[in-house]
């Protein structure tokens, strides 16, 4: 009889120790297809390291308990009509504690509408739109510096080359660059470059020569723009192709993939506002340095991490420190942990607003600005050129 | 009395073809006019003119005193002049009762649609297609498709019933009863316009008949009279067995 | 040199691949009254078959067009008898639809392939240079090549027996029968040689841009414009309406935002449609 | 006169029942399927007043959802207007744009209509995307906030949720209606064949100008209610091409013509394709699998699912309508 009540209590503490390692389901949806998947995949891997890292190491352990992260995801077609399909299924069946955002700014725009009408947490990459932010959201948290901030690290260091420049801005018709390039069309006045020529492109031009021509017409020399990965690569092959004489060509998303080094002598020169770059030195107070995710992340997909994969990572390590802080998964409390989050991780400084009219916007962290160069053996590579003082190489001015 | 339908001086081009020529005469009311004439002399295209189908290039079209000339074909069965097809255009996919529903709801009187099913089923009896009315159109042989073509027209009520051969294409005894089915719709008040190659048929039928030839009018009378007609006899010199059969039937 | 120019220029040239794109289309639909749908799918199987062939075999891409055909001519033959052959003759809704459905499936086969990532076939002509433009070799050789096709397909139609067969049946279906020609046979043809068109125009294309699986359609609402412009069944034709379609662009994007030109192509087709609705060189479509 | 057909009777009992299930037990997750069953049956059934009862093949179906979506959410947030009254005067004004639309293109018949159809679907788009008060390509959103005029976020879902099941039963029973009358039966008769019909005195160019405008109305409502409830809209949402097709394989799958066609083919293709979009496996061949579908159903039974049905009993005709 004693023997069986040990027993029994073997078997309630086993239970117990079973019951204090439990799982946090984090819901999001990826664009496997449609325009966005490049991208999308990278953002998509960040996720996925962290998870791998995390479980391997046994989980998050705050208050007592131990987490193990699972996923719950699905294919977005890079169509918000299917976001908040997926997101209401994943909040309601899938039961997910926590959310991450597609990638875009107008697929995570719809989720949002979903994660806030259930009160749950999201945390954003790839999405550096900030109207959504100003809609008066209570759970929304950015992990990219907002949308104005892309173009103003390629103004500055131009400035710093060729005050008199003659610039250009031809950028895809869609919210994030057009959120870009609004805010530096008035910035790149204000540091007295003559804007020559401004133009929208629709989302899937595939055929750029009309404004090529008009590009060359309009006589700049410093072209600023783009959109994502399809039409921002194809846009540099044409102007390669039509031996467009720029001295700076700046395109946004694109040439931050690794991808990039395919476009061969085209690539060359290109510059890129980034989040984030591996050659990037700060000093983590949290989580992983620098080297070691790109180390780790270069072991487990045979490519360098980009931004987008930074970012997602990053998401994966602030939502983890505001757990632990919280001492738990409820929401109310995690919020607060997110809230009062300023902290430098190898990604850079994080920080949210908390002002009621754009709370959850990134203000803590800031762009520097990545430029494909050939090195001495003639190998494509990515420098950080700006700011000047965490630059790994000399900014090439002019590129042709 | 004026004419129910005058027709003066009606020409109509296709590109370089004159396909129907300066054509004038009149159909008074109760009659049965026959419209006669070799392939190709223009005989559906004038019923197209009269009944709105095409625009005449000139000339004008008066019908029951007012002038309908160049008025859409849907208006002008509002006025009270239906038509068949030469070529049957049954709606396939329909029933036999919803086929000449259509005719009804859409006719002179412009019934409603349970006013128009009652005439419907009336007008099915009338030609024979009564226990038919409920399977569909595209069922039919075609000499019950040629009867559907009158039963539509007639569930329009018209004041002027335009064939458009009805006979063509059936068997004697088809044939029998249409002719038949055409003289009660004239002693029902209905005037006809028609247009026939069976040279008995529409010899015995017609009151007078119009002769056409290369678009133009060669003669207008009384069937014997017509048949008399050298310029007719002339037109018809291409098939001697017509021409044969013309005076037959004239002796007869 | 002008910017007018130049884009004029740039226009011409893509125009012409435009106009190569619709000749498959204006084919089938003048030849059997069937509008196919799958025309858009097709241009970009073409584009990937280029990006395969030239991956394995790296050299002048051009000589790729003609395994290219020949892969389109098997691909026609298989979808005329799969979709089309059951339909030709029914109302045309229904060799829409079932072309729409074939097209459906080669695009979700596509995408479970090749995801809706873009494509690239890493290969340069040298260009010529005028002045400040520069208009890259590849476009000036796929506009020759669609020359050099319109001409061997009008030399088709009109000077072999084949050729003219296809344009008795396309004329006539139940007279051309009466003289003893097939038209089964004749129908297969003409569809794989339609097919085999849209394909290799699709594979010119990859040489001048990047593709997804879905680039089709752009192409095939342009061949659309085209045919309707052009007529039906006139290689040339279709190649003259395919040059002013990029004349068209060429000349008005120097003055508007290049985001305008779909609403004003759209409008085109949609007035060229109601304005001609046989084609502005006429063929009377059954009525 | 329509009350005493049973089928009215039976789409107010599936309009019950999509509002029961979901409430029954709270269960969004199912009210966010049903939401999206509801739309695809709004398009197909009002898609089915041309298609099926007219012969008019409308490729570009879409753009009256999506200009309704625009219309009624340009009048709600920034004219600040009450939700209903918004989509009533996006219906209006849609419907607007259609009749002006048929004036240009509904003179063309069959497939030069359905090419003009995509030309216009196409057009619309491009001026939508250009077109500044809309936000351009980048669209309008919506504030969190407006949803508080509903009671909240929570609250505003299942309101636009009831409202669209409204919609949704409206279109059916315009369907019912339309085909049990004068007017529906002057659209089968230019669908059987356009030249016999206005011979017989059916004003075809009028007949058609309506029903291509009616058949706007009802889809640019729900287009208001559905990016009401998304919180934005775009162009490349608001007018995408392949669910304007899909809208054309729902029809033939249920079986053009009948009202139950339209709902059973937007219900189950809506259904198929959520499942297939969910499960791993197939997620990559939900189009190979749809596009299959319509092919058999195109080449082997035109007359698609309720086609088969009325085979089978002929007189359940009279009650499914």
């Amino acid at each position: 009889m004693k023997q069986l009540a040990l027993i029994g209590l073997i078997l309630l503490c086993l239970a117990d120790m079973a019951f204090a390692q439990q799982t946090i389901t984090i819901g999001f949806t990826v664009s496997k297809t449609g325009a966005l998947n490049v991208d999308s995949l990278e953002q998509y891997r960040g996720f996925e390291l962290w998870r791998d890292q995390v479980n391997a190491a046994g989980g998050i352990k705050a208050g007592g308990k131990i987490y193990k992260i699972q996923f719950a995801s699905y294919d977005d077609e890079s169509n918000s009509k299917r976001v908040q399909q997926l997101y209401t299924r994943m909040i309601l069946q899938d039961k997910a504690d926590f959310l991450f955002s597609p990638y875009s700014s107008p697929l995570t725009a719809t989720a949002a509408v979903v994660t806030e009408q259930y009160g749950k947490i999201m945390l954003t990459s790839g999405a550096a739109e900030g109207k959504t932010y100003t809609l008066g959201n209570h759970y929304l948290y950015q992990m990219f510096a907002p949308a104005p901030e892309y173009l103003k690290v390629a103004l500055d260091s131009l400035k710093s080359k060729d005050p008199k420049a003659t610039v250009a801005f031809v950028y895809e018709d869609a919210s994030f660059s057009v959120a870009v390039v609004t805010p530096a069309k008035a910035y790149a006045q204000q540091l007295g470059f003559n804007v020559v020529f401004s133009e929208a492109y629709a989302p899937n031009t595939t055929d750029f020569s009309a404004i090529i021509d008009k590009v060359i017409a309009s006589k700049a020399t410093v072209l600023l723009g783009g959109g994502h990965y399809a039409d921002g690569s194809t846009l540099a092959r044409q102007l390669y192709g039509h031996k467009v004489p720029l001295k700076m060509l700046t395109l946004l998303v694109a040439p931050d993939s690794p991808q990039w080094v395919e476009l061969g002598d085209a690539a060359i020169g290109v510059t890129v506002p980034s989040q984030w770059a591996p050659q990037s030195t700060f000093k983590a107070q949290y989580g992983p340095s620098g080297a070691d995710f790109a180390k780790a992340y270069a072991a487990k997909y045979n490519t360098p991490p980009s931004y987008e994969s930074a970012g997602g990572y990053g998401c994966g390590m602030i939502l983890q420190r505001a757990i632990e802080q919280a001492g738990g998964v409820d929401t109310a409390k995690v919020a607060d942990a997110l809230n009062a989050t300023d902290i430098t991780t190898f990604y850079g400084r994080t920080k949210f607003s908390t002002a009621a009219n754009e709370h959850g916007l990134q203000v803590g962290h800031s762009m520097i600005l990545a430029q494909w160069q050939k090195d001495k053996s003639g190998k494509l590579t990515k420098e950080v050129v700006w700011p000047l003082p965490n630059k790994s190489a000399n900014p090439l001015y002019p590129i042709r | 009395m004026s004419a129910l339908l005058e027709v003066s001086g009606v020409s109509k081009r296709f590109g370089g073809l004159l396909a129907v020529s300066d054509v004038t005469f009149n159909l008074d009311e109760g009659e049965i006019l026959g419209l006669i004439g070799p392939n190709g002399a223009g005989k559906t295209t004038l019923f197209n003119i009269v009944n709105g189908v095409y625009k005449p290039d000139g000339g004008t079209i008066r019908f029951q005193g007012r002038n309908i000339t160049g008025i859409s074909p849907d208006k002008v069965v509002h006025r009270g002049m239906a038509r068949t097809h030469q070529i049957v255009k049954p709606l396939n996919d329909l029933t036999l009762l919803d086929n000449v529903t259509v005719g009804a709801c859409f006719g002179r009187e412009y019934l409603d649609l349970k006013g128009a099913r009652a005439v419907a089923l009336e007008v099915l009896q009338q030609v024979g297609l009564g226990k038919r009315a409920h399977m569909l159109a595209r069922s039919l042989t075609i000499a019950g498709k040629k009867r559907l073509e009158v039963a539509r027209a007639l569930a329009a009520k018209p004041k002027l019933l335009l064939l458009d051969e009805v006979l063509a294409g059936l068997n004697p005894s088809e044939v029998g009863q249409m002719i038949d089915l055409v003289r009660k719709i004239r002693d029902g008040g209905v005037s006809v316009f028609m247009i026939e190659h069976l040279m008995q048929a529409i010899m015995s039928l017609s009151d007078r008949i119009v002769v056409l030839n290369l678009g133009r009018k060669l003669a207008e009378g009384p069937p014997d009279e017509v048949v008399h007609n050298s310029d007719v006899v002339e037109a018809y010199l291409g098939f001697p067995d017509i021409v044969d059969k013309l005076t037959r039937t004239a002796q007869a | 040199m002008s910017g007018v120019l130049a884009s004029m220029i740039d226009g011409v040239l893509v125009g012409a691949v435009y106009g190569l794109a619709a000749m498959g289309l204006s084919l089938i639909w003048g030849v059997m009254d069937v509008i196919n749908l799958t025309h858009g799918a097709m241009i970009a199987l073409g584009m990937f078959a280029m990006y395969l062939l030239y991956t394995l075999h790296a050299g002048t891409a051009y000589l790729l067009l003609l395994p290219v055909m020949g892969v389109g001519l098997l691909l026609g033959i298989m979808v005329y008898w799969m979709s089309v052959h059951r339909v030709v003759g029914r109302p045309m809704l229904m060799s829409l639809l079932s072309t729409f459905a074939v097209n459906m499936m080669v695009i979700g086969i596509g995408t479970a392939i090749w995801s809706t990532s873009p494509y690239n076939v890493n290969y340069s002509v040298q260009g010529l240079t005028l002045g400040a433009y520069t208009f890259t070799g590849n476009h000036i050789a796929a506009a020759l090549a669609a020359l050099l096709i319109a001409l061997a397909l009008q030399w088709f139609l009109y000077r072999t027996r084949t050729g003219k067969a296809i344009r008795a049946v396309a004329d006539n279906r139940e007279a051309a029968e009466l003289m003893g020609i097939s038209s089964t046979a004749i129908l297969t043809i003409a569809f794989a040689i339609g097919i085999a068109l849209a394909m290799t125009s699709g594979a010119l294309v990859s040489t001048l841009f990047p593709f997804t699986i879905l680039s089709g359609a752009t192409y095939q609402l342009k061949s659309f414009v085209v045919t309707i412009l052009a007529g039906l069944g006139k290689p040339f034709g279709a190649l003259i309406a395919g040059v002013l379609l990029g004349l068209l662009e060429g000349v008005v994007t120097p003055f508007i935002a290049v985001s305008w030109i779909p609403l004003i192509e759209f409008g085109l087709f949609v007035v060229a449609l109601v304005a001609f609705p046989q084609g502005i060189f006429g063929k009377r479509a059954a009525a | 006169m329509i009350l005493r057909r049973p089928f009215f009777w039976i789409i107010l009992a599936i309009a019950a029942l999509f509002i029961y299930l979901p409430l029954h037990g709270n269960n969004v997750s199912l009210r966010e399927d049903l939401i999206l069953v509801a739309i695809a049956i709004i398009l197909a059934s009002n898609l089915n007043l041309m298609i099926g009862y007219t012969g008019y093949v409308n490729f570009g179906h879409i753009v009256f959802y999506g200009l309704g979506g625009y219309v009624g959410l340009y009048l709600a947030t920034v004219r600040g207007l009450n939700l209903v009254a918004a989509a009533l005067i996006a219906g209006v004004v849609v419907s607007l744009c259609a009749f002006l639309f048929g004036l240009a293109i509904l003179r063309l018949r069959g497939a030069y209509f359905a090419l003009a159809t995509i030309g216009i679907l196409q057009a619309v788009q491009s001026f939508v995307s250009n077109f500044d008060p809309w936000g351009r390509s980048t669209g309008m959103y919506l504030s969190f906030e407006s949803y508080q005029s509903l009671g909240g976020a929570m609250h505003a879902l299942w309101v636009t949720y009831y409202l669209i099941i409204g919609v949704m039963a409206l279109s059916m029973i315009l369907s019912l209606a339309v085909k049990n009358s004068k007017f529906g039966l002057g659209l089968f008769a230019i669908r059987e064949d356009e030249d016999a019909a206005v011979v017989l005195g059916v004003n075809a160019t009028v007949y058609k100008s309506i029903v291509y405008s009616v058949s706007a109305f009802l889809p640019a409502v729900a287009g208001t209610f559905m990016f009401y409830k998304n919180g934005m809209i775009d162009p490349s949402i608001a007018f995408e091409y392949m669910l304007s097709l899909e809208g054309i394989v729902m029809l033939m799958l249920g079986g053009q013509g009948a009202v139950m066609g339209a709902a059973l083919g937007a219900g189950l293709y809506e259904k198929l394709r959520s499942y297939l979009l969910t499960s791993p496996k197939l997620s990559d061949f939900h189009l190979v699998i749809a596009g299959g579908l319509l092919l058999l159903v195109v080449l082997f039974a035109p007359g698609g699912l309720m086609g088969w049905f009325y085979r089978l009993l002929p007189r359940a005709r009279e009650v499914v309508e």
